[in-house]
């Protein structure tokens, strides 16, 4: 065990299937020599070669392409977009190809070694170009996995296992928990299971859902509930798709409501998922309405980014409301 | 915009899923129980006095 | 550490603006129209047995194209698209490569495919989206592929392939396999921003890829000119810094050795190569297409004198290597062998039911499986 | 008024436009002389010149992006985008340039002079590459309208609307009523208005919700339960951004019942927004989870489109279980 | 009835392989790098006047970028990107236009804007995303823009506003307006699809836009020879059948006559011109960038000496349009100028809270008010 923040966390994870399998190389805009705009790939291009760790020309939708390529050809490329609101370039190579491309094929090719790394998420100071949250855009594309991880723990064996799962996996890192999250991370390999939801804190009066860098907001929001004597189950989902529907729906079963706190804009976020199958899954254990605690429906701003935040104090509030409807 | 801004329709209760799971297991029609929140809403004791008032 | 190394440029000191044109590519052709060697050229040594392959893929593919096409006005499948007048252009290049080396197309290279040992009953069974479909009866007719053929599957969005095939191609480099990947694109898909991507990537990675550009004039309705504004295709790949060839797309002979070519380059030298193909589309778009709305007639004419399917017929002719009655026997058994092929996929029934969540990811999740059950449940009502 | 099909309409609202206003232009792939690969465009070129109607390049994001140049300029393009499976090339110019154009800027530029025409939906034989419902992927996505629909009269008026509203707008035609659908329209200029919700047909047990060729789906499951006496409200959306979702509450407060039956793969279909909001705003008055009807979890398949489809059958045993529940 | 129109190719008979670099695309230069004309060069027609607003602007911008810098290290602003290095290539180009022209940035023209007469206040007002800032706040610094000036407001996806000013060109066009776009990206950005796609579209459609690419040399830590394999960008204005000019970016004399001749090409003759300007990032990316991670002190020191400023410096004092003093009391002044308005600009509060909903559309609609409520509630706990 060592002490990682998150981005060593996930410069571990690629060092470890880089030494594994030299099928996997990882490339992308200014991820060879300079290690990433983040430094997430520090060292790999020394340690492994020009050939497995290199820079890209700057063309999302060429990176992506290139990526599906190497990955029907047999090899395990990591690719990164320098920052999720710069995957839109990209968007038609993943959604009508990479998510489609077993299918169509009747198995004949596939691009299951492929993952896409990309950070994502506000609190930056980015506005909108630096700051989105555009899971939820992907949601909506059978064939593809979708993974978050919440802390650097959990990043480098959710990396790990979407590395070297057979389905291709978009991989969104919180960077503003980048260097905020510190923790204590095995130096080897480890995996933790996609497609699996963990409860991370026990409760019973109510459920809290969210995923990545919400997790910490989330968290905070239980802290001041509990002092008002309510208990909280938080549920990280990790995996957005396929997503874990039934660990939620038993939780709410036991607690009776559900708060989804995300960061995305709430129209269409993640959360309408979310509320829409466990208003099915719990239905008749239902005591208050579903609530989605989310960003506003409005491009993601600057100078007023605090106050657009799905923020403790407004995850906090929606808890309120629901054991008081 | 989640409250309740008028009563249920003839033949319908107002009430939450949870208080209708209560009916359904008590046996009983939630459309006939009388409901004491606002606007008519059928809360959980009220399912409990309408199973104790009809023993 | 990086440097930046752009060369220094020659300096000039009164404004030089270089003309759009500036840049003339010839077109390299072998064969004149009537199928003779132009004086004095060197041919691509293709023996007897290889000629006669090509040449019989080559009518293979024409009968299978008029058959099927007329196979849709009859309703019998719901929709065709041929590679009519093209033959030469797939048929030319596959026959230069490894049977190793992968095939990525864009939709109009049954030739290729055919080249490669895809059987009629193969080509019916896809057209036919029948339960024998390597695809499984999941994408529209043409939408080929299979591994066993080095072929990719063929997907409709247009230029996507092109990248894939530099990613590809990095591969087989990765791999020190000597092996490369040709990737076919109409000069329509080469205005995507797709095709900028693959190519770029490609000079800058120096992977054994080979850009393989049909230029057939059009892009269902849309002539060229409305397509480009400059020298067709080929001047882009200097645009890239990236070696180009220019041939006649309607001479398979010069496209075998285009190709040849290419090949070395990319393979030997990794450097990857853009072939431009110059040929014509001579049947509509597809089988929704009517060409008469948007072209003439003596356009058409012009071009069927062209004919790649004739110019090699007569070459081998001259040579002496076929003769008119078996190459028309051949044509006919041909004909009926398509016939009875497809009489036969039309009896195979749609694949299982299951399949339509297979596949989606390695295997079905649950949420699938729940779906598929319910759907059944449903079916069954 | 005259029998128009749906097509007819489009092109008789496009034709309307030019006529009305010459900073209307309309391009895209094959539009010009050829008039469409649906013939949407016919005549147009001949009618306003090359200068007004014409073909482009063969690349979606060429066209957008060209498209939000031409509108930022004060001109009222109309870009057609061949098929909604073709879209994706255009996402990011759509999603990040055209959707915050005007936020960006602070109003000192916008694009709302942007209206982007493309065909959708299934039951063509087209496969997944021409049978999507891409609606869901541009509903997260604030500065977009997204228009959809269900028959000539309601095309023109909409699209008419469309046009000439101050914001960019999506409108996606479902293509298998091009020619199916018929119905009476005016030949002269009228509009239907944006974001508002039509309740179709009234009724009292059941709450049916939809939006373009879904609405003749859901018509006929209707009439499926009203034999069974089941009365049946239909709502048609109109509009997915912004979408009314008052309209629809109001209707499951008096009915107590939704169903949502669309065409798209279920998971974050544009109804697990209509769920998530619906089950907040109408809590009490639910008699039964709310239901939605969508394709499968999968591409959209060929063989079996017939069995993938979300179709009347499918509806009417959703309508059945509701009322059951 | 459309016809197709690809010119015939002449014909050849051997393969013929065109290499990469067949085309060697000159640059035109006036000044050497002392700032002394050329032996017999024609120098553009500029009068002292705009002489001296080219080199104020030069002064200027070089100043807030020098001062920006430090201000973020002050962490007063949250990020800067400076355009140290490049400010002939942005202002000499804007200097050829018309003011009614449109002009779309990348992020690294600030000199054009300043050029076009956006004040000290503006700049900071944007920087410091306060109440007065046109943009509302609501972009990172250096994202500016101005209807008023006609300089499109900056958007960071890179690429994007090649084929937007395509677009805008076709509406002057359309006007008949006699105005034309320049639209500035790096050699970066050249590498995206939009690219490929602007720039093909406007040979096609044949607009008024002017293409201005800065070659400097790096995309962040890319150098260029990781990001293309051919001379640079402008060959590929010859793969799209366009008007290509290739200047150097350091002398604002060439930049200007090239630009001036390339506006003549654009709105005479609806030719839309690509121009490459050589030129170097001094600087590194931006504030969140260390450059010395991946270039040579070497390099940097050879681009100091080709110094755009001092150049011009030097050829308008020869032609004693400046003296040196005059020269340095002035860049005296603009620096206190722009550290008063930038502590001016600091005291400006941030926008009012309604902001957050307007212009997402025309109006805010009833869910944005909505959610404007709730936050307000919210923010009054
Ligand atoms: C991304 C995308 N846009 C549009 C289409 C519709 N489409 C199918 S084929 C075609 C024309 C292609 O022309 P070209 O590349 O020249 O190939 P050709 O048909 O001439 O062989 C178009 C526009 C598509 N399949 N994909
Ligand atoms: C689509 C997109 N991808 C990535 C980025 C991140 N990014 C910002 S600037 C930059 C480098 C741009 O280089 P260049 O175009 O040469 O311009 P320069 O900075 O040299 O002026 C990158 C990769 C972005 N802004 N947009
Ligand atoms: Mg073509
Ligand atoms: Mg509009
Ligand atoms: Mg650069």
């Amino acid at each position: 065990m060592a002490k990682m923040n998150l981005l060593q966390a996930i410069n571990s994870a690629l060092d470890v299937a880089m030494a594994k399998n030299d099928k996997v190389t990882v490339f992308g805009e200014d991820v060879g020599h300079f290690g990433g705009v983040f430094r997430a790939t520090s060292g790999l291009q020394e340690k492994y070669g020009r050939s497995r760790c290199f820079n890209t020309p700057l063309v999302e939708q060429g990176i992506i392409g290139f990526a599906n390529g190497l990955a029907s050809q047999g090899g395990l490329p990591v690719a990164e977009i320098q920052f999720g609101d710069y995957i839109f370039p990209a968007f038609d190579q993943i959604v009508n190809e990479t998510a489609k491309f077993r299918y169509r094929s009747g198995n004949e090719f596939d691009v299951g070694g492929l993952t896409i790394r990309t950070p994502y998420g506000g609190g930056i100071h980015g506005g909108h170009y630096h700051s989105q949250s555009p899971e939820a855009y992907f949601a909506h594309t059978p064939g593809l996995k979708i993974v978050i991880p919440r802390n650097p723990y959990e990043a480098k064996g959710l990396l790990l296992s979407a590395i070297f799962d057979p389905n291709p996996v978009l991989f969104m890192e919180p960077k503003r928990m980048y260097r905020a999250a510190v923790g204590e991370v095995p130096e080897e390999e480890y995996t933790i299971p996609l497609g699996k939801a963990e409860v991370v804190k026990e409760g019973s009066d109510i459920t809290l859902v969210g995923w990545g860098a919400q997790i910490e907001v989330i968290e905070k929001a239980a802290e001041l509930a509990e002092k008002d004597g309510v208990s909280c189950e938080i549920i990280d989902l990790r995996s957005i798709l396929p997503w874990d529907a039934d660990t939620v729906a038993e939780s709410v079963m036991k607690t009776g409501r559900l708060v989804i706190s995300q960061e995305a804009p709430h129209t269409m976020a993640f959360g309408s998922e979310v509320a829409a199958t466990i208003q099915e899954k719990a239905f008749l254990y239902l005591e208050s309405p579903i609530a989605r605690v989310s960003g506003l429906d409005t491009p993601y701003p600057l100078a007023h980014e605090k106050e657009y935040m799905a923020d403790h104090l407004k995850t906090y509030e929606a808890i309120k409301r629901s054991l008081n409807y | 915009a989640t409250e309740a801004p008028k009563a249920a329709s003839q033949g319908k209760a107002l009430a939450s899923p949870a208080v209708r799971r209560r009916a359904r297991e008590a046996g009983i029609d939630i459309a006939a129980v009388p409901g004491s929140g606002s606007k008519g809403r059928v809360l959980k004791e009220d399912i409990q006095s309408y199973v104790d008032g009809g023993k | 550490m990086a440097t930046q190394t752009t060369k220094q440029p020659d300096v000039v000191t009164s404004v030089e603006v270089i003309d759009g044109h500036a840049l003339r590519i010839p077109m390299f052709q072998l064969l004149d129209k009537d199928g003779k060697p132009h004086e004095g050229v060197t041919l691509p040594e293709i023996d007897k047995d290889l000629a006669l392959k090509m040449f019989s893929t080559m009518q293979f593919i024409r009968v299978l194209d008029e058959r099927m096409i007329a196979a849709q006005r009859q309703g019998r499948i719901s929709f065709y698209l041929s590679s009519l007048g093209e033959e030469a252009a797939s048929i030319g290049s596959a026959a230069a490569l490894k049977f190793d080396d992968m095939i990525m197309g864009q939709y109009r290279e049954q030739g290729s495919l055919a080249f490669r040992g895809f059987t009629i009953k193969q080509f019916m069974n896809q057209l036919f989206s029948n339960a024998e479909d390597l695809g499984k009866g999941r994408q529209m007719p043409v939408h080929y592929g299979c591994a066993d053929l080095n072929f990719m599957t063929i997907s409709s969005p247009l230029g996507t392939q092109i990248p894939q095939a530099t990613g590809y191609a990095y591969g087989q480099k990765h791999e020190d396999s000597g092996l490369c990947t040709l990737v076919y694109f109409g000069e329509g898909a080469a205005s995507e921003g797709d095709f900028h991507a693959g190519l770029n990537m490609a000079s800058v990675l120096k992977v054994p890829a080979i850009f393989f550009c049909r230029n057939n004039g059009y892009a269902i309705s849309t002539p060229i000119s409305e397509q480009l504004a400059g020298d067709g295709i080929a001047p882009r790949g200097v645009g890239y810094g990236m070696k180009t060839i220019r041939v006649d797309g309607n001479d398979i002979l010069a496209v075998y050795a285009a190709t040849q070519e290419a090949r070395r380059l990319a393979v030997e030298e990794n450097e990857p190569v853009l072939i431009e193909a110059m040929s014509y589309r001579m049947a509509g778009h597809s089988t929704s297409d009517d060409p008469t709305g948007y072209r003439t007639r003596d356009e058409e004419q012009a071009w069927r004198d062209k004919c790649p399917l004739k110019r090699f017929r007569n070459y081998l002719l001259s040579k002496g290597w076929i003769n008119e009655e078996d190459a028309d026997a051949q044509q006919q058994e041909v004909k009926e062998a398509v016939l009875a092929a497809l009489k036969e996929a039309e009896k195979v029934p749609v694949p299982h039911i299951d399949e339509i969540i297979n596949d989606v990811y390695d295997t079905p999740t649950e949420q699938l499986k729940e779906q598929l059950e319910q759907l059944k449940e449903h079916v069954r009502k």
